[in-house]
């Protein structure tokens, strides 16, 4: 059944290249341009308040202010502008917290789930005390002790979330672990440090990837639900969660201080779960 | 009158190259036919095609499957399904995988009796015992409340051509049966098949890469490369001088068990050319 | 303020079908009561623990026990379960006359004994009460007949006053020293309007009417408090008319719901105000800073464009209610004297001065807006105010502690309106409550804790606030209003010190 | 494990017949012990934990309680009431003494014992979580199922977006969409608090919502239900996406499998396959997931109680965190740790008893 090109029949189903993975790439790089050239880009700056200019609807309702796009809060300060700026938080929080998150959880799992015996024993219990908190009241508490402010929201996201890495990574260690290839990677007399780094690491990458990207969406939305407990950044940078919590008060009289600020977290975290999806099949080796 | 006829099934892989390119053969009633050649040459895909579980990357793109005079290609889906289930059923080749791990065998054996014949569970149980027996199976009592994991493969085969033959079939496919089992194992699941064949008189589609195999069983066989039916014959002729070019490479590649210091003879390459240029003719002329 | 229904179908996720929903109907005819109140109430004895000090409680409390003093809607005081009360010639005894013929819910005799034991309980110190150190200054408390005489260990003109403010209830003795705190706890009961069927903690608490109330039967029989914490989820328990009553909601609904729904709508002025809070530390200490601070800041634009002009301007910490108040002290908005103020200390817009300003973010309606707003104000002068967020809880600890930020938001809870519980307890240095330590303050204070004579104790308090207003000690902002929304069926007697009453709630 | 050459089948099937008895009884003893075991130093480590961070937090409970005018031996006086005057070691010796005899000290705020105040709100957020649990498991399911009957279609596309839109808004935030749709333009959900407070009930338990079917009163269990609805539907969206979409991988995986494929040459349809077949055994990983998921459930009810004015643990957990109520957060706290251990150890009891692989282990 070989034709030509001796290929087997199965590989020739192309992948089909995911409409939603190019839509969420695209959203998440007009994100990073938007956080990072938010001060050129921002019509008006964010902070400016002009309180006879409060509550302006978009441009295209009547009675609207020229020069604010998506209309202006209950302070008078531009909604499209704070929602750009809002980026930079955003895309912080993610980053930051995403990344510190996936290393020190991914390393404590590798770690219990290769090495077993008493390592695996005392980290496996770390994380059962770790998540036998209610995430919500611990990360009050600890912004309680480490005040308001982006480090401790993203602290609280790292001290939560590790969890979630390390028990999948463990896992995924331990059923790489029972496989032949280790075994005989370790009759080769290689030393159990290398065969982790070099053998098991890279087999579990995929999952942290795919992990990685879910916790960068997931992060962002911690940030607004703390916000929503008035937790959230003290200073008076906009994130998006607290532009949503403060709309909620004026919902009737000005729904755009809340709609669009929800609208575009609902699609950054939209594109990183779809991002994660998007890694999940490429790197799965059996074709679905 | 024939009880399977395969008139010219021609399936493709959706936006891909061609699978089988028009087969024909036919399976008169009390058969059995081999179906023979390299792995990947389709010859699995026309039991699947047969039995209506070609998977969903593939599609049949012309012919006709006639099972006791009745295209099964024009049946509605339900139809069709209940016609196989009740006439048809499939030996497969892993019996490691092909039993549901969570459900006990009994139930296994016998849910096609009662979903889709209509039996009572007790005729349809009694059914399953003595067909226990007749696979050579003891204690079938505990073996029919046991787990899947708790038996050895040969045990499973076991089970699953009992389950095969439990509703009297007329037409078995048993898609390379033995090849997951071990080679002593092998030889008394053959034998099993043979002799309940026999008995039952049910009509067999054997699929194998193994013309030994085909040599103690089958009483007709075609030899399939790229999906193209290169030749169809008896087998005692086969045996005696294949017509195909490819066919006698292929008789001449297998081991003999009787002359061991033969060596191993692939496929020349000539011949694999001249039958490539076939399967493009064919191509070209059907294109 | 144009109030669309479309904007708010235009919220909802899913597009809804054109034209718009009837509102529910209201039952015109209320038999049940039911008020969506804002916070929960943790605990039933009104004289002990964190609870005693809520301000926003006490209307529940109200509603079950009678205080010593009757406090009328405009903060006047009335006769209560005392007719009668005065010191003697030279101060040293007070004596109370007791009402008569007033029974508790459980139908005991409600008798003179019921005021000693309850005064001797608060001023002792063992039982834990808050507001111990008012009630310590009168000791041996005695019935004679249907009168209650207690000696004066130290002289305080306030004493009367606080029987009707925080503590200043009456228990049964008798009941409550046969069911102990816990008994008394799972079922209390008092002399006031209503008595308590069931409560629900955290959920509800349905109260009978008090037929044979000594102010007479309240108008509804059943009365349902729901303590629905999410503000905007009152508005929608009034709105879908599940509720009939609530209060705390915010302003822009509050317009929303009176202007075109069967709602009415009722936004008084209440005994609690907000203000900024100077410690005498950094920056804070040149008056130039201070001045220009307060100076900045227009008030009356905050109250029009953040609280829908709900709020009252203020420039001293006392209200048009209070006694002490006095119209003549003002602080006008004036951005060019605040600018000329910090030129002279060498600041301006290109060389700001900086300080931290801590607020609470929503404990009170829009406070982090309002430090939002008032930052965006002084940023236009020439100040840089950093803010810091922190919880209630932190607040009360660093004032405690005096190490408050130089600027810090807060509100200024219910008081009696007398000058001592609002200027006094917030600027004397020495108590834990003042950050405002300058010497010079007091020594103007000190004299005036003492003073018998009343006239001329409100007037040192007017001087005392008319010295802090000049050299802007503390930057008072606003009295709050209080949102009250009410189902027709039901008209609501707003009370003065911000407390809901259901037994002055009468059927329309 | 290698399966056994069979190289005589008769003698080799009754070698290794299913294990007797006690053998599955120490197996499930030994699980018991070590699970026990873990389950004491998981308690021990919440409770130091718990009892020094609240301690290390600013603002305590004797300062929130100072009325205008209370002077400093005022503060000395409460602090040695409510016994915060003490070192704190020895304030934790005193605490875990009276957790071993069940006594978790007295609430600050509410001058309660705290287990009565915990175990009293416990049943209310159990219930809640409980309900959004089987609410996700219906909506997850069905997607799935869908997903997986229609897989590489449009419709499973759709589902996937569905399954991605329910992720990414915040539970708090469908909580509000809920509250708005159906709490003020089509009132037919309560918007606030667990039960019609007119109505009066009968029960003996907290269980409101399992009593009142036990007791066969419709009526009341329909008011808790309207009540209990939208919390736990805005609870139960985000979790029903992850259940959808694990369990339809897992399915879709199944579904390749030999026993699905020769099932279907028995005649059954599609439907009936992935429900007769492959279900079951692609329900079990998702199971130990959902298991992890109720106790984060539970932890994460703290938000949408405070929303819809519910009266469970997480409304109680944020009065006690804002008011400083240090003995109701250290017994609230530890609660949660003793629900989560206990239901990891049903989970993985539930595992061995669905998966007949493991009940002979």
């Amino acid at each position: 059944m070989l034709d030509a090109k001796g290929m087997d029949g199965r590989s020739l189903i192309r992948r089909r290249a995911g409409l939603r993975l190019w839509l969420s790439a695209g959203w998440l790089t007009l994100l990073c341009l938007a956080a990072l050239f938010a001060p050129w880009i921002a019509p008006k700056d964010p902070l400016a308040q002009d309180l006879f200019l409060g509550r302006m609807p978009p441009f295209w309702m009547a009675g609207s202010e020229p020069g604010y796009w998506l209309g202006t809060d209950s302070l008078g300060r531009d909604v499209l502008s704070r929602i750009i700026h809002g980026a930079r938080v955003a895309l912080t929080v993610a980053l930051v917290a995403g990344v510190i998150t996936c290393l020190i959880g991914a390393t404590l799992g590798l770690l219990a789930g290769f090495l077993r015996g008493w390592v695996d024993m005392v980290i496996s219990r770390l994380i059962d005390i770790w998540m036998a908190f209610p995430p919500v009241l611990f990360s009050i508490l600890l912004i309680a002790v480490l005040g308001p402010g982006l480090i401790s929201i993203i602290i609280a996201i790292v001290v939560i979330d590790w969890t979630r890495f390390a028990r999948v990574v463990r896992a995924e260690a331990m059923a790489q672990g029972a496989m032949d290839y280790v075994a005989s990677a370790r009759v080769a007399g290689r030393g159990r440090i290398g065969i982790m780094l070099r053998e098991i690491l890279p087999n579990v990458l995929p999952t942290i990837c795919v992990l990685l990207t879910l916790e960068m969406g997931i992060a962002v939305i911690v940030e607004a639900i703390l916000s929503f407990v008035n937790l959230s950044i003290s200073t008076d940078d906009p994130t998006w969660g607290g532009m949503i919590s403060e709309g909620r008060t004026a919902i009737h009289q000005a729904w755009w201080v809340l709609v669009f600020p929800l609208i575009t977290l609902f699609l950054t975290v939209l594109s990183f779960s779809q991002l994660g999806e998007g890694l999940k099949d490429r790197f799965d080796p059996v074709l679905r | 009158m024939t009880y399977l006829s395969i008139r010219d099934l021609s399936v493709r892989l959706k936006g891909g190259p061609s699978l089988l390119r028009r087969v024909s053969l036919d399976v008169e009633p009390g058969e059995v036919r081999g179906l023979v050649g390299e792995s990947g040459a389709g010859k699995s895909m026309i039991g699947k095609a047969v039995l209506g579980i070609l998977p969903p990357s593939v599609e049949i793109t012309g012919g006709q499957i006639l099972l006791d005079g009745t295209d099964l290609l024009t049946l509605p889906p339900k139809d069709r399904r209940r016609r196989i289930g009740a006439s048809c059923a499939l030996i497969p080749q892993d019996p490691l995988t092909a039993l549901n791990p969570s459900h006990r065998i009994g139930p296994q054996i016998t849910d096609r009796l009662v979903d889709i014949l209509g039996w009572t569970r007790a005729d349809a149980e009694a059914r399953a015992k003595a067909l226990l027996a007749e696979v050579q199976i003891p204690d079938p009592d505990r073996v029919l409340r046991a787990y899947p994991h708790e038996l050895s493969g040969g045990m499973r085969q076991r089970i699953l051509i009992a389950s095969a033959f439990a509703a009297e079939p007329k037409l078995i496919v048993a898609d390379e049966p033995t090849t997951a089992l071990d080679v002593t194992v092998q030889k008394q699941i053959l034998k099993l098949i043979a002799g309940m064949q026999a008995r039952h008189g049910t009509a067999l589609l054997f699929v194998t890469h193994d013309l030994g195999v085909v040599s103690k069983v089958c009483q007709y066989l075609s030899v399939l490369y790229a999906g193209m039916v290169v030749e169809d014959a008896t087998v005692v002729d086969f045996f005696a001088a294949p017509r195909h070019a490819y066919s006698a490479a292929l008789l001449a590649a297998t081991p003999k068990y009787t002359d061991p210091a033969a060596g191993l003879n692939p496929v020349p390459d000539a011949v694999i050319d001249a039958v490539r240029a076939e399967v493009a003719a064919f191509d070209r002329g059907s294109a | 303020m144009n109030l669309n229904r479309r904007s708010l179908l235009k919220l909802s996720a899913a597009t809804m079908a054109a034209g718009t929903i009837g509102l529910p109907t209201f039952a015109q005819a209320i038999d049940e009561l039911v008020i969506a109140y804002n916070v929960n109430l943790p605990s039933w004895d009104p004289t002990v623990g964190p609870s005693a000090v809520n301000p926003t409680i006490q209307g529940i409390y109200q509603s079950v026990f009678d205080q010593y003093i009757l406090q009328q809607p405009d903060l006047s005081p009335a006769p209560g379960l005392l007719t009668e009360w005065g010191w003697n010639e030279d101060r040293t005894q007070v004596w109370m006359t007791v009402r008569e013929g007033v029974t508790w819910h459980d139908g005991s005799p409600f008798t003179a004994e019921d005021v000693a034991w309850s005064l001797a309980r608060v001023a002792n110190p063992e039982t834990g009460s808050p507001i111990q150190f008012v009630w310590g200054t009168l000791a041996n408390h005695r019935v004679e007949g249907n009168r209650v005489i207690a000696d004066v260990a130290q002289f305080d003109p306030t004493i009367f006053k606080w029987m009707y403010f925080l503590t200043g209830y009456v228990l049964p003795k008798a009941y409550y020293e046969k069911v102990g705190p816990e008994g008394f706890e799972a079922a209390p009961i008092g002399t006031g309007p209503y008595m308590v069927e069931k409560f629900e903690r955290n959920a509800f608490v349905r109260l009978k009417a008090n037929a044979n109330y000594w102010g007479g039967k309240p108008d509804f029989d059943t009365v349902t408090i729901k303590f629905v914490t999410d503000a905007a989820a009152r508005v929608a328990e009034v709105e879908s008319g599940n509720a009939h009553v609530t209060l705390e909601v915010p302003y822009e609904e509050y317009d929303r719901l009176t202007q075109n729904g069967p709602l009415a709508g009722l936004a008084q002025p209440i005994s609690d105000i907000g203000m900024i809070f100077l410690n005498d530390i950094e920056v804070m200490t040149d008056p130039n800073v201070r001045k220009a601070a307060a100076h900045a800041i227009d008030k009356q634009a905050i109250i029009d464009r953040l609280l829908s002009g709900y709020g009252v301007k203020i420039d001293t910490l006392q209200t048009p209610q209070y006694a002490a108040f006095d119209a003549s002290i003002t602080v006008p908005y004036d951005e060019a004297k605040a600018i000329e103020l910090l030129a002279a200390s060498g600041y301006g817009p290109d060389n700001p001065v900086k300080f931290k300003i801590q607020t609470t973010r929503g404990f009170k309606p829009k406070d982090y807006e309002m430090v939002q707003a008032i930052v965006g104000l002084w940023r236009k002068v020439g100040i840089e105010a950093e803010i810091e967020v922190y919880e209630i809880a932190k607040h009360f600890e660093l004032r405690g502690a005096d190490q408050l930020a130089p600027a810090a938001f807060y509100n200024w809870g219910n008081s009696v309106g007398d000058p001592t519980t609002s200027t006094g307890f917030a600027m004397f240095g020495p108590s834990p409550h003042s950050v405002w330590d300058g010497e010079d303050l007091i020594g103007m204070i000190g004299p005036l804790w003492g003073e018998t004579d009343e006239a001329k104790r409100i007037e040192g308090w007017k001087a005392v606030d008319k010295y802090i207003a000049e050299n802007a000690l503390v930057i008072p902002l606003l009295q709050y209003v209080q949102p009250i929304l009410a189902a027709p069926g039901v008209t609501v007697i707003s009370h003065a010190s911000g407390a809901l009453l259901p037994h002055l709630m009468k059927r329309a | 494990m290698y399966e056994y050459l069979d190289q005589d089948e008769d003698r080799q099937v009754h070698a290794d017949g299913p294990p007797s008895a006690e053998a599955t009884g120490r197996a499930v003893i030994r699980l018991l012990a070590t699970r026990l075991l873990t389950t004491l130093v998981t308690l021990a480590g919440v409770a130091v934990i718990v009892f020094f961070v609240i301690r290390v937090v600013p603002g305590n409970p004797i300062a929130m309680m100072l009325p205008p005018g209370a002077t400093d031996e005022d503060i000395a006086r409460l602090s040695a009431l409510y016994g915060l005057d003490k070192p704190m070691v020895t304030q934790f010796g005193i605490w875990v003494a009276g957790v071993l005899q069940g006594d978790f000290g007295t609430s600050i705020t509410t001058r309660q014992p705290v287990l009565d105040l915990v175990l009293g709100r416990l049943p209310a957020t159990l219930e809640l979580a409980i309900m959004a649990l089987v609410l996700a498991v219906i909506l997850g399911g069905t997607a799935a199922l869908i997903g997986t009957r229609f897989r590489g279609g449009r419709r499973e596309g759709a589902i996937d977006v569905a399954n991605g839109m329910a992720l990414s808004v915040p539970d708090f935030l469908w909580g509000l969409v809920l509250i708005l749709l159906f709490g003020v333009l089509w009132p037919i959900f309560h918007i606030s608090g667990r039960v019609t407070p007119s109505l009066d009930l009968p029960f003996t338990t907290d269980f409101y919502l399992f009593e009142s079917l036990l007791r066969l009163r419709f009526d009341l269990w329909a008011d808790i239900v309207a009540h209990m609805f939208m919390p736990a539907l805005a609870l139960a969206i985000p979790l029903a996406a992850i259940i959808g979409q694990l369990l339809k991988q897992s399915l879709k995986e199944t579904m390749n499998l030999d026993y699905v494929t020769l099932a279907r040459t028995k005649g059954y349809g599609e439907t009936r396959v992935i429900l007769r077949e492959a279900l079951r055994n692609a329900a079990l990983p998702t199971l130990t997931l959902v298991g992890v998921q109720f106790t984060f459930l539970i932890g994460g009810t703290v938000i949408i109680e405070r929303l819809f004015s519910y009266e469970g643990l997480g409304n109680m957990a944020i009065d006690a965190v804002i008011n400083r109520d240090l003995p109701l957060i250290q017994g609230i706290v530890l609660l949660f740790a003793l629900i989560f251990t206990g239901v990891n150890l049903i989970v993985d009891l539930l595992y061995a008893v669905l998966n007949p692989r493991l009940r002979h282990a």
